[in-house]
């Protein structure tokens, strides 16, 4: 395989940022989520690269991947049980309607 | 532990009491029971005092206690207890002015347990304040003093209270936040390089190891700390918002007893600990202090609500006490407790007056107010009385504390604190113009309102009270030479430690 | 001396009778109240006469009256030298003043149980005297200066309630208040003095001070303040105190205030004792003016001249009784300050006369506290049978009310100096010792008491002459009570000139002859006697010579009318300067100012929690985004580093 | 000619990651993104499967792409309208956003480009196999990973409940 490593990892970093301008720039709940997904991945590309290309010889980025996506799914599970309960409560999901506890 | 810890137990008790009690007459009778033990107990302790002493023992502190309760060894904060002839002073002071605090609170509404519950804590503070020898937990009891007084000004009180009571706390926490600091580096600085570190007052002043410039940054800032509590000019303006706010057991214990906090700290940490700054620095805070003694009385000669008059009145005062203390000569020190008593006696008893006057009249304004004299003569008489004791009549507190005060700043001759002093002593004329203003507008003349022709007079309570006040106003007044000598053989010790460096 | 231990009582009594009736005053009846007052004085009075007669013979030792002091313990100790104590001392004058302050609070008391009859607070009242006799008493006998200055302001707060008494009306209120603040102004002086000289003589003891053991010159020499030195500043400040109370000019504004007062209290503390205090005072620390402040008792001569000849003015065109009884209070009084001021020396024999004026002064405070005394309680009867102070409202009262017309005739004859009543001699001592000092004081004095003989009959011709007033009702004589004291003092008048004062009382303490001087004399009984004859001319018959000698010199009528406006000038320093220019500025800066500072930071806090509350939006984008600039911009500077 | 194809379909994946990432988070129909979602997820698949983490690879299409995008789908459905456009984004919004993203991509990239990782190598390890990968996973030594792995089944119980917890009418 003659793909250097950085390739990869310039490709995760622009799904991360990515993700960050979605989750800054973003008003749905969901969309937010879907940025933090993209984010979560990113990540998992660079563990999994760096285990791959600098440490072969052992499996800590694969195990910590793994585990985050398992995690991920269950963020993502509850993230959504909440959305859904504020749609049933404002009837919409945009962020900017939740200030009933601010200031 | 040794019995001067029960100034702070049975308040404790008192509280645990109060707590259980469920109607008012249970919560009369657990608080006169209560203030009448704090009472005895002082007194218990002035004896005890005078016999110590009488047998020869001429330790600065008596009463102390050689292993002291240690809570928190890294900073040496212990509960390290000991008391001087001052300090037995205003014991005896807090606990006369709280015994007639119950009284003058006897038909306190709303809540009348919650009431007197945080008046309780509000007089373990105070105790525990002029107890304490450890710097940090005089710090401590401190600020349990001041706490109590922004909810019973803030819940109890009258008029803007709410303004008020965020003004005081905040006025007087911003004045703990530059003592901490200071007493912080007193402790850092309290032994000579390599010894052991405390904060126990009489080491610190044994040790005497504070460098003189650090005593410079130190000093003003425990100075202004406690000056704030003492009403110093240009840090008094809590007082007058706050005493006419404050219900009248607050007004007169918050008058009475808590303003002599500061007057005590001044010279027990900041005079006493550090005496080469005092000796330097005194007279920038001579004429803030001269100021306030003057500022005061002519600010109340224009005043119509009769509690902003007092609260003026205490400003001048008070500003006389600490003008007295930066004076250190023993004479002039000596009288600037005097002049703590007998404030805080008549200033309790103004308040009181004030309070009960209030209760009937439902307004303080004296434009509205007039003949009193002829509807209730009683409070009319007790008012004039205090109004004596306030201008210095002779045989009343007053003029002995102002004239001990006089006589010792007069021993000074270089021509500042002459003049300083001549100008202090104008005072006493201009007190006698706002006392017998009120006391002509209030009390004499024609009634202003046809409904005050229907108040009555005091009730028993009240009599109590006010008569509790004025024989010791009057007591003070009339044989203060025991008392002088009490307070004289403890402030010469600290005027002799500051003028070594002279 | 143990023969005077029962001296205590005669302040105990007194203070005792002020509690019980301040305390229980208000179940008694009044005549219980009065009784009790009353008898109390008359017990204390009897000691005084005792302790009088037996100081007076004593034996003499070196021809002198030992100064007895009976009593004299520690109250309070401000320093090793300094201490308060408090004592009886016993010397000629304050024996004098025992007997002269007892007897007119007597006369008053019984005076005022006619006078005050049915009045409310009868037993307040009777209270109130009490607590002045025993501040009175206190004053007199003092052993040392801040004893003095104690009761001197004990006796200014009773004058103060005194004062006040009728405390419904507003006058009196404002009266009350005017004359505390004015003598305490004085006081402030006074303290000051007292410091000033405590401080240089490490004493208060009267003692000590005038034995000449402290020499005030010695111990503060070389101190000197706006080139006055220290020693004449403190005695002259001391004297402040005494002008304050002896209501000598400038602060004599609330001596004619003070008549709001009942009149028995204006003749007891007004006339009689009170405000003789000040010549008490400079009489006490006589020797120290004398030797070692030369300067401040010239001081004191022209401010007593002044005040003599001023006060005399506006007495004659006062149309209040009373106040023209003030006016000659104030008149009587500068004669005594300027009798000690005239003085230039201890000395008191053949040889010199130096010290004439100290005999005379207390001399005539003596004659004059009994006919002044007697002028008030006549006008006080007066005022009872027409209910009026305005000379209008009287007139040929001499028929309704005859006991009260011949006793105060005879103290005005008494007070214009006409042999034999006791002013004559007494004055005459004072005019002898003034042309002994210049004939220029001299012949000013005479011209005062010419006015006073004047000012006196034209009240007499006034009150008990000329043209009679419509009465609602006539006007009947005073009732017994009333007219005992008025017959016991005219007696007393008459007769008093006849003691040898000398033989009491002079600088030295050495007995001296009293002699009259004829050429003086001579002169102010002529004096005397033309101002009477021209009251007579202008007053006795009604006539509309008054009024065209007042328009012939309408501008200083007007003017002494209204007291040279002395007051208008306190009135407008007090009340536009004091309160408007220096209180309300100060209240309006501790509001505004100071209090704005204190808001201005609660404002300045809240206004930027207000704004900077923003960032904590609750936005969590927001907080991504500061968030990740944040760690970029750690980042960075890691970078930059590296 | 294997590395060709590699190469090729590692360009085609990363061409098909950017593209599909920055439309998932500007489209303005949610359902699409959360389809660009997918096929991101899809092609992160695809560079597991490339760098022979096949384990690794599948687990991301069953539980990312199989589980999670279906619940956003739902989710979508649930709140959403069909068609329906989300808010136009605010400028000061999407400038802020794109410079925190330019700006951190830059950096990192930077940071990336001239950082030297030591081997830097493809190390052909291989596929590892599956026994060993459970043997790690329920193993207590060093390496093995037993205690993060019931951990995480814990907190998934909790996610179980608290999803129903949370979701649940009241």
């Amino acid at each position: 395989m003659e793909i250097p490593m950085i390739y990869y990892v310039v490709v995760s970093t622009i799904m991360f940022f990515a993700g960050v301008y979605g989750f800054v720039t973003r008003k749905n709940l969901l969309a937010i989520l879907i940025s933090l997904e993209l984010m979560l991945n990113a990540v998992d590309i660079n563990f999994v690269v760096f285990n791959r290309y600098l440490f072969p010889g052992q499996l800590e980025g694969f195990f910590f991947t793994l585990f985050a996506v398992a995690i991920a799914a269950a963020e993502t599970a509850i993230a959504i049980a909440i959305i859904i309960n504020i749609y049933r409560n404002i009837k919409n999901i945009k962020v900017d309607n939740l200030d009933k506890m601010k200031y | 532990m040794n019995f001067l810890a029960l100034f702070v137990l049975i308040p404790l008790l008192m509280m645990a009491g109060l707590f259980l009690s469920k109607e008012m007459k249970m919560i009369r009778t657990v608080a006169v029971i209560g203030s009448t033990l704090q009472l005895i107990l002082a007194v218990a302790v002035l004896i005890l005092f005078l016999q110590e002493r009488a047998a020869g023992n001429t330790a600065e502190m008596l009463f102390t206690i050689d292993n002291p309760i240690v809570w928190y060894a890294p900073l040496d904060i212990a509960l390290a207890v000991g008391v001087d002839g001052v300090s037995v002073a205003m014991l005896l002071l807090t606990a006369i002015v709280v015994f007639a605090g119950v009284f003058a609170s006897w038909k306190i509404n709303p809540l009348p347990k919650e009431f007197f519950l945080w008046l309780t804590l509000l007089s373990i503070g105070v105790y525990g304040f002029f107890i304490s020898i450890n710097l940090f937990t005089m710090f401590m009891f401190y600020e349990i003093a001041l706490i109590p007084m922004y909810l019973l000004i803030g819940v109890w009180g009258s008029g803007n209270k709410n303004y008020s009571a965020m003004k005081l706390t905040l006025m007087l926490m911003g004045g703990s936040a530059l003592l901490l600091v200071s007493i912080l580096g007193l402790y850092f600085y309290s032994a000579p390089e390599g010894g052991e570190l405390t904060m126990n007052i009489l080491e610190i002043a044994r040790n005497n190891a504070i460098p003189h410039e650090v005593q410079t940054y130190l000093f003003p800032l425990a100075f202004v700390g406690f000056g704030v509590l003492g009403a110093m000019f240009p840090f008094h303006t809590w007082s007058p918002d706050g005493h006419a706010s404050a219900p009248t057991a607050v007004s007169m214990l918050h008058a009475g007893v808590l303003m002599k906090l500061g007057g005590y700290g001044c010279f027990r940490v900041a005079m006493y600990l550090m005496p080469w700054a005092t000796s330097e620095l005194s007279w920038i805070f001579l004429i803030l202090t001269g100021i306030s003694v003057v500022y005061g009385a002519f600010s109340a000669c224009v005043q119509t609500d009769l509690k902003y008059i007092n609260a003026y009145s205490s400003v001048s005062h008070c500003g006389l006490v600490l003008f007295a203390l930066l004076m250190w000569k023993t004479t002039a020190m000596t009288g600037a407790i005097l002049q703590m008593l007998s404030h805080g006696l008549m200033t309790a008893l103004f308040f009181a007056l004030i309070g009960m006057i209030y209760g009937r009249t439902h307004t303080r304004d004296i434009r509205e107010m007039g003949g009193l004299m002829k509807i209730m003569p009683f409070l009319s008489v007790c008012y004039v009385i205090a109004g004596m004791a306030s201008l210095g009549l002779p045989g009343l507190s007053g003029f002995i504390a102002e004239m001990t005060v006089f006589v010792g700043s007069f021993e000074w001759t270089d021509p500042f604190r002459r003049v300083l002093t001549i100008v202090a002593c104008t005072s006493i004329v201009i007190t006698a113009v706002y006392i017998l203003r009120v006391v002509g507008k209030l009390l004499y003349g024609t009634v202003q309102n046809e409904h005050h022709r229907e108040l009555t007079d005091a009730s028993w309570w009240e009599r109590l009270s006010a008569i509790t006040l004025i024989v010791s106003v009057a007591a003070l007044g009339m044989a203060p030479g025991w008392i002088a000598n009490l307070i004289s053989n403890s402030m010469s010790v600290i005027s002799e430690r500051i003028m070594q460096y002279i | 001396m143990e023969i005077f231990n029962y001296s205590f009582i005669i302040l105990l009594l007194p203070m005792l009778m002020f509690v019980t009736l301040g305390l229980c005053g208000h179940k008694m009846s009044h005549r219980t109240a009065g009784m009790l007052g009353t008898s109390g004085l008359f017990i204390i009075t009897v000691l005084a006469y005792i302790v009088a007669a037996q100081y007076f013979t004593m034996p003499r030792i070196d021809g002198v009256f030992a100064t007895v002091t009976p009593y004299n313990f520690t109250w309070l100790q401000f320093t090793e030298s300094l201490i308060i104590k408090l004592g009886i001392l016993l010397d000629p004058i304050s024996v004098m003043m025992l007997v002269v302050i007892t007897t007119v609070s007597l006369m008053v008391h019984i005076y005022s149980l006619g006078y005050m009859h049915g009045e409310t607070g009868f037993q307040r009242y009777y209270a109130f005297l009490s607590l002045f006799t025993f501040s009175m008493l206190g004053l007199v006998v003092a052993t040392n200066i801040f004893q003095m200055y104690i009761f001197w302001e004990l006796v200014g707060a009773s004058s103060y309630l005194l004062i006040g008494f009728y405390y419904t009306k507003q006058s009196a209120v404002a009266a009350s208040k005017k004359a505390f603040i004015v003598t305490r102004f004085a006081d402030l002086g006074f303290l000051i003095g007292i410091l000033l000289l405590s401080f240089f003589t490490k004493t208060f003891d009267f003692e000590t001070l005038t034995n000449g053991s402290v020499s005030l010159i010695d111990t503060a020499a070389g101190k000197s303040f706006l080139g006055i030195s220290a020693a004449s500043w403190a005695m002259a400040l001391i004297f402040m105190g005494g002008a304050g109370k002896s209501a000598m000019f400038p602060l004599h504004i609330w001596l004619p205030d003070a008549m709001e007062g009942p009149t028995p209290v204006s003749a007891l503390i007004h006339a009689a004792t009170m405000v003789v205090a000040g010549v008490y005072l400079v009489a006490r620390l006589f020797p120290v003016y004398v030797i070692q402040t030369p300067d401040v008792l010239m001081f004191i001569t022209v401010i007593g001249a002044i005040t003599a000849l001023y006060a005399a003015i506006v007495a004659c065109v006062q149309t209040d009784i009373k106040r023209v009884l003030a006016f000659s209070t104030i008149s009587q009084i500068a004669f005594m300050i300027v009798a000690l001021g005239v003085c230039t020396s201890m000395e008191l024999d053949h040889e010199g006369h130096g010290g004439l004026g100290y005999m005379a002064s207390m001399f005539h405070l003596f004659t004059h506290a009994m006919f002044k005394a007697l002028l008030f309680l006549g006008a006080g009867a007066i005022i009872h049978a027409v209910h009026s102070n305005e000379m209008s409202a009287m007139g040929g009262l001499r028929k309704y009310m005859p006991i009260t017309h011949i006793t105060f005739l005879i103290a005005c004859l008494a007070i214009a100096g006409i042999p034999p009543f006791s002013g004559f001699f007494s004055k005459d001592e004072i005019l002898a010792a003034a042309f002994d000092k210049s004939a220029f004081w001299g012949i000013w004095m005479s011209l005062v008491a010419g006015l006073t003989a004047f000012y006196m009959f034209r009240l007499y011709f006034n009150i008990f002459w000329g043209k009679e007033a419509h009465h609602e009702h006539t006007p009947h004589e005073a009732p017994k009570t009333m007219t005992i004291p008025l017959l016991f003092l005219a007696v007393v008048t008459c007769f008093a000139g006849f003691i040898p004062f000398g033989n009491f009382v002079t600088p030295t303490g050495l007995s001296y002859d009293i002699h009259l001087n004829w050429t003086v004399a001579g002169t102010s009984i002529a004096i005397a006697i033309i101002g009477i004859a021209l009251a007579t001319w202008l007053y006795m018959k009604p006539n509309d010579k008054p009024t065209r000698m007042a328009d012939s010199m309408r501008s200083l009528h007007t003017w002494a009318y209204h007291r040279f406006y002395f007051d208008e000038i306190y009135l407008f320093v007090t009340h536009k300067i004091i309160f408007r220019y220096i209180c309300a500025p100060i209240a309006w800066f501790d509001r505004h100012i100071i209090d704005g500072t204190m808001n201005l930071m609660a404002t300045a806090t809240q206004w930027a929690s207000y704004h900077i509350r923003g960032l904590q939006s609750g936005r969590l984008q927001s907080y991504a985004v500061v968030f990740l600039f944040g760690a970029l911009l750690v980042a960075f500077i890691v970078l930059c580093c590296m | 000619m294997e590395q060709v194809a590699g190469q090729i379909i590692f360009f085609l994946l990363s061409a098909v990651i950017v593209i599909c990432s920055i439309l998932a988070v500007t489209s303005r129909r949610i359902l699409r993104a959360a389809t660009y979602l997918l096929f991101v997820l899809f092609a992160t698949a695809g560079f597991y499967f490339q760098l022979d983490y096949h384990f690794l690879g599948a687990v991301q299409i069953t539980i990312y792409a199989g589980g999670i995008v279906v619940l956003f789908v739902f989710a979508i459905l649930l709140t959403s309208k069909l068609g329906e456009k989300s808010d136009k984004i605010s400028s000061t919004k999407r400038g802020w956003g794109l410079l925190a993203a330019i700006s951190g991509a830059a950096l990192c990239l930077y940071t990336l480009c001239t950082h030297d990782f030591f081997p830097s190598q493809y190390a052909a390890g291989g596929e590892w196999d599956m026994k060993a990968i459970g043997h790690m996973l329920m193993g207590m030594d060093k390496y093995q990973y037993l205690l993060p792995f019931e951990a995480i089944s814990v907190l998934l119980l909790a996610c179980i409940i608290g999803g129903i917890m949370i979701a649940r009418k009241r």
